[in-house]
């Protein structure tokens, strides 16, 4: 892997479900990038094709329905491309993934030890013992204590928080290079989050990991991320750097996301409107149905090319692009209260052993 | 204990008949005849058919109007005995003998309260023949009396247990002028027609009854008077029956007893104690390749000469039967298809050749007097080890210890009353009789299977009945020796029994009967398979898996048309009548019991056409019925053919 | 409660319920009237003997003449020491008519069970896989076809044509063949076929529908990631907690023909199995055997009864024993 | 009252109808009221008064005679029509949206449709067409345009070509053995199949509702006790009691009913305590002990309304069973051949299934269809009345 060369890279994902009722385009043609060690969020409302556009990268979303075009290059392999056979080396070996309910994720069927030596297995050729102390000695890592006498129980035996611990455990088995997280953190409550976010911070030091975290909440981005790409409805709306962002958000939606948050200033509202329809989205900007500086122009044609506003921070919206004009949209005294950007939790909270 | 089977409409309608008939002796009279569900049981000579009944018009006067005149004879429901307006003025005598105001009203027949006269018919439940038939008559009694007929079905033993039987109380009542007093009252004649069984019911076909056309004698059971045996509907004979029937024992010769019997059936056509309908034949698919059934209830008498193809021993004869068997325990035995089971395996003393002659198997009859018989056993008989030599010691010991004896309630019982057995030499003995019988043998009575004595001898000295029934040498015949065609190896107890040719048997070494004898059986083995479904049957009898298999007479055309199948018409002996309860809760129609009344009996009968009904449900393969005797029986009271 | 505990729970209430069942069956029993006696009454008249006294030895002989109490403890002590008397329509013990029966009961009963449990969730699950595909549809259909056709009109139609008609198969049952033989095999084709129809319906249902659920579990989804093959994701993944719920509707569809409908399939086909000894030695009033026959069906319903409670309770482990 | 209530007709609210506790006399009831006592003056005039055989409607010169059965039948009919498809109408709202889900349903509305046919073929039926007559003469007539060898009937009703007898409208379906016109006595049996679905569910509602309630009411040991008892209900082998209650003590119609019903409510009892329970926590304690409203109203107003979609969907999925069970035994042996159910024809023309087929799949196709639709309507309304519920019924 050259130097240069990120961990991941995605272009031009498209990720499209026919159904009944049509043809539902739920990610349309966005690009992103994760290098090693570092952490990229995904940013956007439910429903605005985030979860999907992670799971295409592994293509863990059923095609069909589902198809996945454009491409995906883990360390310069493009993995759409892949058969399913070597895809599936790389799943859970390579690039994990965490996901938002830990209830539902663990099949209430199994120990969860069973289910941590089942990733292990399926991938490295370890005896039962073997495997068995692997898992005793992850579950231990990710702070579960008792974690030998622990291994036997089932699911619904453990809190939300310590599942979540668990499936961390569970995708750490291949010593990934890259952690998919999608809102790991959603189900849970306010302290526990904050502990699973330590740990994975821990981790992703520990591990070398670069991580993709999905979420919807902005003070959980504030937190951990690097990098935010903020997406609506499909379409990459704004990409950047944490603090570029957070300090001068570009894009009107951007900056209607951070309105929602108390902690920005804002209204703490909800932005209005609804997410237009995936199965026939409207031309020109996704967000024009719902902007408040939208103007002809924003409705027609495609989504406007992304332009770079400041070094690393890209912006797809007319009023930036060429003939635009961005102080219609830009507000520079936007930004988080205390001015520095970071954590508006306190961040002091230590991961504890467990949360029971 | 004697159990009946109530699965399969053609064994059913025999259900109680059989039951009863088999406590007279008779179960194993039939067991060589049976090749199929319904065996072809009885004996007689000649096939009837149908249609020579139907031409029967002879002896009615008047045809019709207050003028009608009964012949000596008279055959109801054909012409001219049949009819609306027969039937009406014969129902009119009757509401004249009623005390009750019972009347026509146009030609709705109207009781008392000028409400239409309405009255029940029971049938045999999931029985299309029986079901048919009682539509038919509710029809007919409907056009031509004005009756509404309402039909109803019923399980045959459940009739029999709650309708058909009753409680025995006896009483006395008088009967033609006479004083009668039930002495020895039965469940199937519980007394006087004050007594009745515990449900109502007006009339019923669920069962039919055996006409004895071999020996009529055995008929008094049902007709002797007002308190024969036998006499469930609680009728009473407007003539002297009994006496009559003494008459008849007291005839020395064939033709007296014919002589004697005229009278007696004759009164009995007149009077109708039951409705007579017709008889049906049995209807018998065989194999094309079989050589050996003929068309006479006899069939099967020769079985160890029959064969397939050529006369030499191959292959299998594998007949089906619908009722399974309850036990193979020869003592105890009443059922038909048992005994066709269990005579593959062990003869009895004698059976009916094709022209119904006595043929000697195990012992050979003989009398002077019609008194004293001598029973001749053949000397090379051998039970089964360590049993040995067969002698009359066993016949007698049997007879004495068993039959003849209190406590063991054998199907053979009734046969042995009052007969004294002697022992008289090794293979010799004698019975007399209280009463002279030249045709003892025709009434089945001195039928008796060869059980060794010393099998029998620890349960009599314990007098155990039940060690009996359950012995495992009688019921799997382990004893049988060379006394059978085939050796029985196994009785699964849900679908049949298997045999193995029996090598040894007897009845090659005899002189008497077909040449073929000499080295049959002609098969390696032999098989009856219990299979309930009739379509079942039918199908293996079509694709060559059975031998033989019983056919309903509405497939009689299509089996006949089919080349892998030959059917025979066996007539039989059972009749199809129509019983109507003569006793207290017997008319529900309104006061006053009209079955009671000869001439209402009459018009029912003569409501009912035999020809129609033949012709309808049984597609012409019935005869009619007039009296208590097949049209083909010698005793058949008509001088005129 | 312990798992020992909960057991010995479940199987003392199991032998409560056959008591009180096989207890109501000997009360419907005895109210009906016997048919011996009478026809020995019959007998009795015929021989010129006293017909009530012949009734009366009967009662004796057959212990009728006790009090019903008396009776029936003696009924409760023959139960328990599996001497449950002789049957008189087969002239056997009743024990040995039973065995006997069993023994070809069992020979359709087995491979019938073993292609339901084992066809049943497989179709299901490859159902849902497939779902809305005509595939789906197929099995769909297949599955209500055989629910709702009745057992014994399926029978005697495909006995008619596989067995008069194309003559592939014999018309009738030949109980003395070798169990394991291609003849065995073939005879016992259309009633495992009927009764496999018959079952499989219902369990397909269940484990289509529950199965569809659990293959869009957000589990299935992290088996996935982990790198989990279809196949074994089906197989451990959604398999294993279709099979809670199934365990009810399989336990429960099974008992329901095994008791009903395979009598049915024994008289059609002609088998001379459990089912049609017990029809008829109810119709014969074979006392002694209808009531060895309840307490076997009894006992199989309720040993099945507690089977499917202590299947699910091992199969679901979030059920614990104090639940239920 | 009616009145005041009529001209609000299409406002009413099932369900605060349902809540207001006190609606002892609302338009369904007061329906009920006026229909049932006509019916049950008829039922007394009958028994009393007229002979077993005379016919009800004698007085007005019409030969229909009312059994028993059909008294019962009727009454079940009004009790379906004033609490079930009346409360649709009043609540027109609910109708639709239960409407819109049901209809998504494909094979279920067609399966309704069958089932209306089947209903109304069931109570018209009789009405218009003479009862099946014996008449030896046409015995096993083919269906119309098929053929059978003209040696099969006894005489041929149609046209007789080249030795084959070909069908004709006037015996659609054929006649059986008995020259009966199969399609009248199938016509006849959804009279019997109406009744056998109509007269068991009620009584099985019935029991199981006051059993659960009951139960559920009662609580401590004496629901234990109930609870038991229904446990031992649901563990007797069924078919095996059928079989020996109906054969030792007759098997007539009415026998059916009852012996069916006697064995089937149990799941009915279990889930009403079930629910009963849930809904006693928050309104029996509220609405019985605080505004002193009786048991009876509360389990009227609240349990009843509650769990009625599911107990209608539960008994939906029960129907099917009880024509397989009639139709089982009638093949059997053990029923009432002079009932002309299905099954009994089923049962009369199996040993012509050789030569005349059609007296076996006439009935037989008709039996698999409803029994099909039957379980199509019961999964539709498992779907539509009740998303949540699984399929227990299984």
């Amino acid at each position: 892997m050259s130097a240069d060369q990120p961990l991941l890279e995605v272009e031009n994902l498209t990720t499209t479900f026919s159904t009944d009722n049509g043809t539902l385009t739920a990610v349309d043609g966005i690009d992103f990038s994760v290098d090693t060690g570092e952490t990229v969020c995904i940013v956007g409302e439910s429903g605005s094709g985030k979860t999907v556009a992670t799971e295409s990268i592994t293509r863990i979303i059923n095609t069909p329905p589902g198809e996945i075009e454009g491409t995906v290059r883990y360390k310069g392999r493009d993995l759409l491309s892949l058969p399913e056979s070597e895809l599936r080396q790389i799943r859970g070996n390579d690039i994990a993934h965490i996901f938002q309910n830990p209830q539902e994720a663990m099949n209430h069927c199994y120990t969860v030890g069973w289910q941590i030596v089942e990733a292990l297995q399926i991938h490295q050729d370890v005896s039962d013992d073997e495997a068995r102390a692997r898992a005793v000695d992850l579950m231990d890592r990710v702070g579960i204590a008792n974690a030998s006498s622990r291994f036997d129980d089932y699911p619904h035996e453990f809190s939300g928080g310590q599942k979540q611990r668990v499936m961390i455990a569970m995708a750490l088995v291949g010593d990934p290079d890259l952690l998919i997280a999608d809102e790991p953190t959603t189900a849970l409550d306010v302290t526990v989050q904050a502990q699973i976010l330590k740990l994975l911070d821990d981790l992703q030091e520990e591990f070398e990991m670069g991580i993709l975290f999905v979420t919807h909440d902005l003070g959980v981005v504030a937190e951990i991320a690097d990098r935010i790409v903020v997406m609506y409805a499909g379409k990459v709306m704004e990409r950047g750097g944490v603090l570029d962002i957070f300090d001068h958000p570009g894009h009107p939606y951007t900056q209607q996301l951070l309105e929602c948050l108390p902690e920005f200033g804002g209204t703490g509202g909800g932005i209005s409107g609804t997410l237009p329809d995936p199965y026939d989205p409207p031309e020109g900007c996704r967000f024009a149905p719902r902007c408040e500086y939208a103007e002809e122009a924003c409705r027609t044609g495609e989504q406007p090319e992304e332009v770079e506003v400041a070094p690393g921070q890209r912006v797809s919206c007319v009023h930036y692009g060429p003939g635009g004009n961005p102080s219609i949209v830009r507000n520079d005294e936007f930004g988080p209260i205390d001015g520095d950007g970071t954590a508006p939790t306190d961040g002091e909270s230590e991961v504890g052993p467990a949360d029971d | 204990m004697p159990r009946r089977n109530i699965e399969d409409r053609d064994d059913s309608r025999h259900i109680d008949r059989r039951e009863w008939l088999s406590a007279l002796g008779l179960a194993g009279a039939v067991t060589l005849a049976g090749c199929s569900g319904n065996g072809g049981g009885g004996s007689g000579s000649g096939g009837g058919n149908g249609s020579d009944g139907m031409n029967g018009s002879e002896g009615g006067s008047g045809s019709g109007g207050n003028q009608l005149e009964l012949p000596d004879f008279p055959k109801f429901g054909v012409d001219p005995l049949y009819g609306r307006d027969v039937a009406h003025t014969l129902a009119e005598r009757a509401f004249e003998q009623s005390e009750y105001d019972y009347s026509f009203d146009g030609d709705t027949m109207v009781n008392p309260d000028g409400d239409q006269v309405e009255i029940n018919i029971y049938h045999s439940t999931g029985q299309e023949t029986s079901q048919l038939t009682a539509n038919f008559i509710a029809q007919e009694l409907g056009q031509n009396l004005g009756i509404n007929v309402i039909v109803e079905a019923i399980d045959g033993t459940r009739f029999n247990n709650e309708y058909w039987t009753a409680e025995p109380q006896g009483g006395t009542d008088t009967v033609d002028g006479e004083e009668v007093t039930w002495e020895n009252p039965t469940p199937t004649n519980p007394g006087p027609q004050s007594v009745t069984s515990n449900q109502a019911w007006d009339m019923s076909i669920v069962f039919g009854l055996n006409t004895y056309p071999l020996n009529p004698l055995t008929n008094s059971a049902f007709f002797d008077g007002a308190t024969a045996f036998y006499n469930p509907v609680g009728y009473y004979p407007q003539f002297d029956a009994q006496e009559l029937f003494d008459q008849a024992q007291q005839a020395s010769s064939v033709e007296e007893l014919q002589q004697a019997f005229v009278d007696i059936f004759e009164n009995i056509a007149y009077e109708q104690p039951y409705i007579t309908l017709l008889f049906s034949d049995d209807l018998v698919g065989y194999n094309p390749e079989l050589e050996g059934p003929i068309e006479n209830f006899s069939n099967g008498w020769d079985l160890p000469a029959w064969y397939e193809g050529e006369p030499e021993v191959s292959g299998s004869y594998d007949t089906v039967t619908s009722a399974r068997f309850t036990t193979l325990n020869p003592l105890f035995n009443t059922e038909n298809g048992a005994g066709t089971a269990i005579a593959r395996a062990l003869d009895q003393g004698y059976t009916f050749d094709e022209n119904q002659d006595v043929f000697p198997l195990l012992y050979d009859m003989s009398t002077e007097d019609g008194e004293v018989w001598t029973f001749d056993v053949r000397e090379n008989l051998q039970f089964s080890e360590p049993y040995g030599q067969v002698t009359a010691e066993d016949f007698v010991y049997l007879i004495q210890e068993l039959h003849q004896a209190d406590w063991a309630p054998t199907a053979a019982s009734t046969s042995w009353d009052g007969v004294t057995v002697e022992q008289t030499g090794e293979f010799q003995f004698e019975a007399t009789l209280e009463s002279p019988n030249i045709l003892w043998p025709k009434t089945y009575d001195p039928l008796l299977y060869p059980i060794p004595k010393d099998l029998l001898q620890p349960y009599v000295e314990e007098e155990d009945v039940q060690g009996l029934e359950q012995d495992e040498e009688l019921l799997e015949l382990q004893f049988a020796g060379n006394l059978g065609a085939f050796e029985l190896t196994a009785w699964n107890r849900g679908s049949g029994t298997e045999y193995t040719r029996n090598d040894e048997y007897y009845l090659r070494d005899i002189d008497e009967g077909p040449d073929l004898f000499s080295e049959g059986p002609y098969f390696e083995s032999a098989s009856i398979s219990v299979v309930r479904e009739q379509a079942s049957r039918l199908g293996a009898l079509r694709t060559g898996e059975a031998d033989a298999a019983a056919i309903p007479p509405e497939q009689y055309e299509s089996y006949q048309e089919n080349e892998n199948v030959d059917v025979l018409q066996v007539p039989t002996p059972y009749n199809t009548i129509i019983s109507v309860n003569q006793r207290a809760n017997g008319w529900s129609a309104g006061p006053g019991n009209l079955f009671q009344l000869v001439p209402f009996r009459q018009a029912m009968a003569a409501a009912i056409s035999k020809q129609d009904l033949i012709q309808g449900v049984y597609r012409g393969l019935a005869s009619p019925h007039f009296t208590w005797q097949p049209r083909w029986s010698q005793f058949y009271p008509s001088t005129d053919e | 409660m312990g798992f020992g505990r909960y057991v010995s729970a479940r199987v003392l209430w199991a032998a409560v319920v056959s008591l009180i069942i096989v207890t109501v069956t000997f009360l419907l029993l005895s109210a009906a009237p016997n048919p011996a006696v009478r026809r020995a009454a019959t007998q009795a008249a015929l021989q010129g003997g006293d017909p009530a006294e012949a009734a009366e030895r009967v009662r004796e002989l057959r212990g009728l003449d006790e009090p019903l109490y008396v009776r029936y403890m003696d009924f409760l002590r023959n139960v328990y020491t599996l001497d449950w008397g002789w049957s008189v329509s087969t002239s056997m013990p009743v024990t040995e008519a039973v065995t006997n029966a069993l023994y070809y009961t069992a020979q359709y009963s087995i491979p019938w069970t073993i292609l339901t449990i084992i066809l049943g969730p497989l179709v299901g699950v490859y159902s849902a896989a497939n779902m809305y595909s005509w595939k789906d549809h197929a099995a769909t259909g297949f599955a209500f076809f055989g629910y709702a056709i009745p057992n014994f009109f399926f029978g005697i139609i495909l006995l008619l044509i596989f067995g008069v008609w194309l003559e592939w198969i014999p018309v009738i049952y030949k109980p003395e063949v070798p169990v394991f033989s291609v003849q065995n095999a073939i005879q016992l084709t259309l009633p495992v076929f009927v009764l496999v129809t018959g079952s499989i319906g219902a369990v397909m249902r269940v484990s289509r529908n529950e199965s569809a659920e659990f293959q869009n579990a957000d589990f299935m989804k992290t088996a996935k990631a982990k790198g989990v093959s279809p196949l074994r994701a089906y197989a451990y993944h959604v398999m294993r907690p279709t099979l809670v719920p199934l365990s009810t509707t399989l336990v429960g569809q099974l008992l329901a023909l095994f008791l009903g409908a395979s009598l049915l399939v024994e008289v059609v086909f002609g088998i001379p199995g459990l089912g049609r000894l017990t029809y008829n030695a109810l119709i014969q009033q074979d006392t002694n055997l209808v009531l060895g026959t309840t307490l076997f069906f009894t006992f199989v319903a309720v040993i099945g009864n507690l089977i499917e409670d202590l299947v699910f309770t091992v199969l679901d482990p979030r059920i614990s024993y104090d639940d239920r | 009252m009616a009145t005041e209530k009529s001209e609000r007709f299409d406002q009413v609210d099932w369900n605060d109808l349902s809540r207001s506790g006190r609606f002892d006399l609302s338009v369904n009831s007061l329906g009920m009221l006026l229909t049932t006592i006509p019916l049950a003056l008829l039922g007394v005039y009958d028994w009393q008064f007229l002979g077993e055989r005379t016919p009800t409607f004698e007085f007005i010169g019409l030969e229909q005679n009312l059994e028993t059965l059909d008294f019962f039948f009727i009454f079940t009919l009004f009790l379906a029509f004033w609490y079930l498809v009346l409360p649709l109408y009043q609540n027109p709202r609910m109708t639709r949206y239960y409407w819109k889900e049901f209809r998504r349903n494909r094979p279920a509305v067609v399966s309704l449709g069958w089932l209306g046919v089947v209903f109304v073929g069931g109570i018209v039926g009789p009405l218009i067409l003479n009862a099946p007559q014996q008449d030896l003469l046409i015995a096993y007539q083919p269906p119309v345009f098929t053929s059978v060898a003209d040696t099969t009937p006894a005489t041929c009703v149609g046209e007789v070509m080249n030795g084959r007898c070909y069908g004709t409208w006037q015996h659609p379906l054929g006649t059986t053995g008995g020259g009966k016109d199969v399609f009248t006595m199938i016509v006849y049996g959804m009279t019997i199949s109406m009744q056998i679905g109509f007269i068991t569910t009620t009584i099985v509602a019935t029991i199981g509702i006051t059993f659960g309630t009951l139960s559920a009411y009662s609580g401590g040991w004496v629901d234990e006790i109930m609870m038991r008892f229904v446990d031992i209900i649901l563990s007797f082998p069924t078919f095996l009691m059928f079989l020996l209650i109906l054969y030792i003590y007759g098997a007539g119609l009415g026998m059916f009913i009852v012996v069916f019903s006697l064995f089937a409510w149990g799941g009915t009892a279990r889930y009403i305590r079930s629910k009963s329970l849930s809904i006693s926590e928050e309104e029996f304690i509220k609405a019985s002990r605080i505004s002193g409203a009786s048991t009876y109203q509360v389990i009227r107003g609240h349990v009843v309304p509650n769990a009625a979609s599911s107990i209608i969907t539960q008994l939906t999925l029960l129907i099917p069973g009880f024509l397989l069970a009639e139709a089982q035994l009638a093949f059997l042996g053990v029923g009432d051949s002079t009932v002309p159910s299905w099954g009994q024809l089923i049962a009369t023309g199996r040993s012509d299934l050789s030569f005349a087929p059609w007296i076996v799949l006439a009935p037989g196709i008709v039996l698999f269809l409803t029994i099909l639709a039957f379980n199509f309507l019961g999964d539709a309304l498992l779907d539509a009345l009740n998303p949540e519920a699984e399929a227990e019924n299984g």
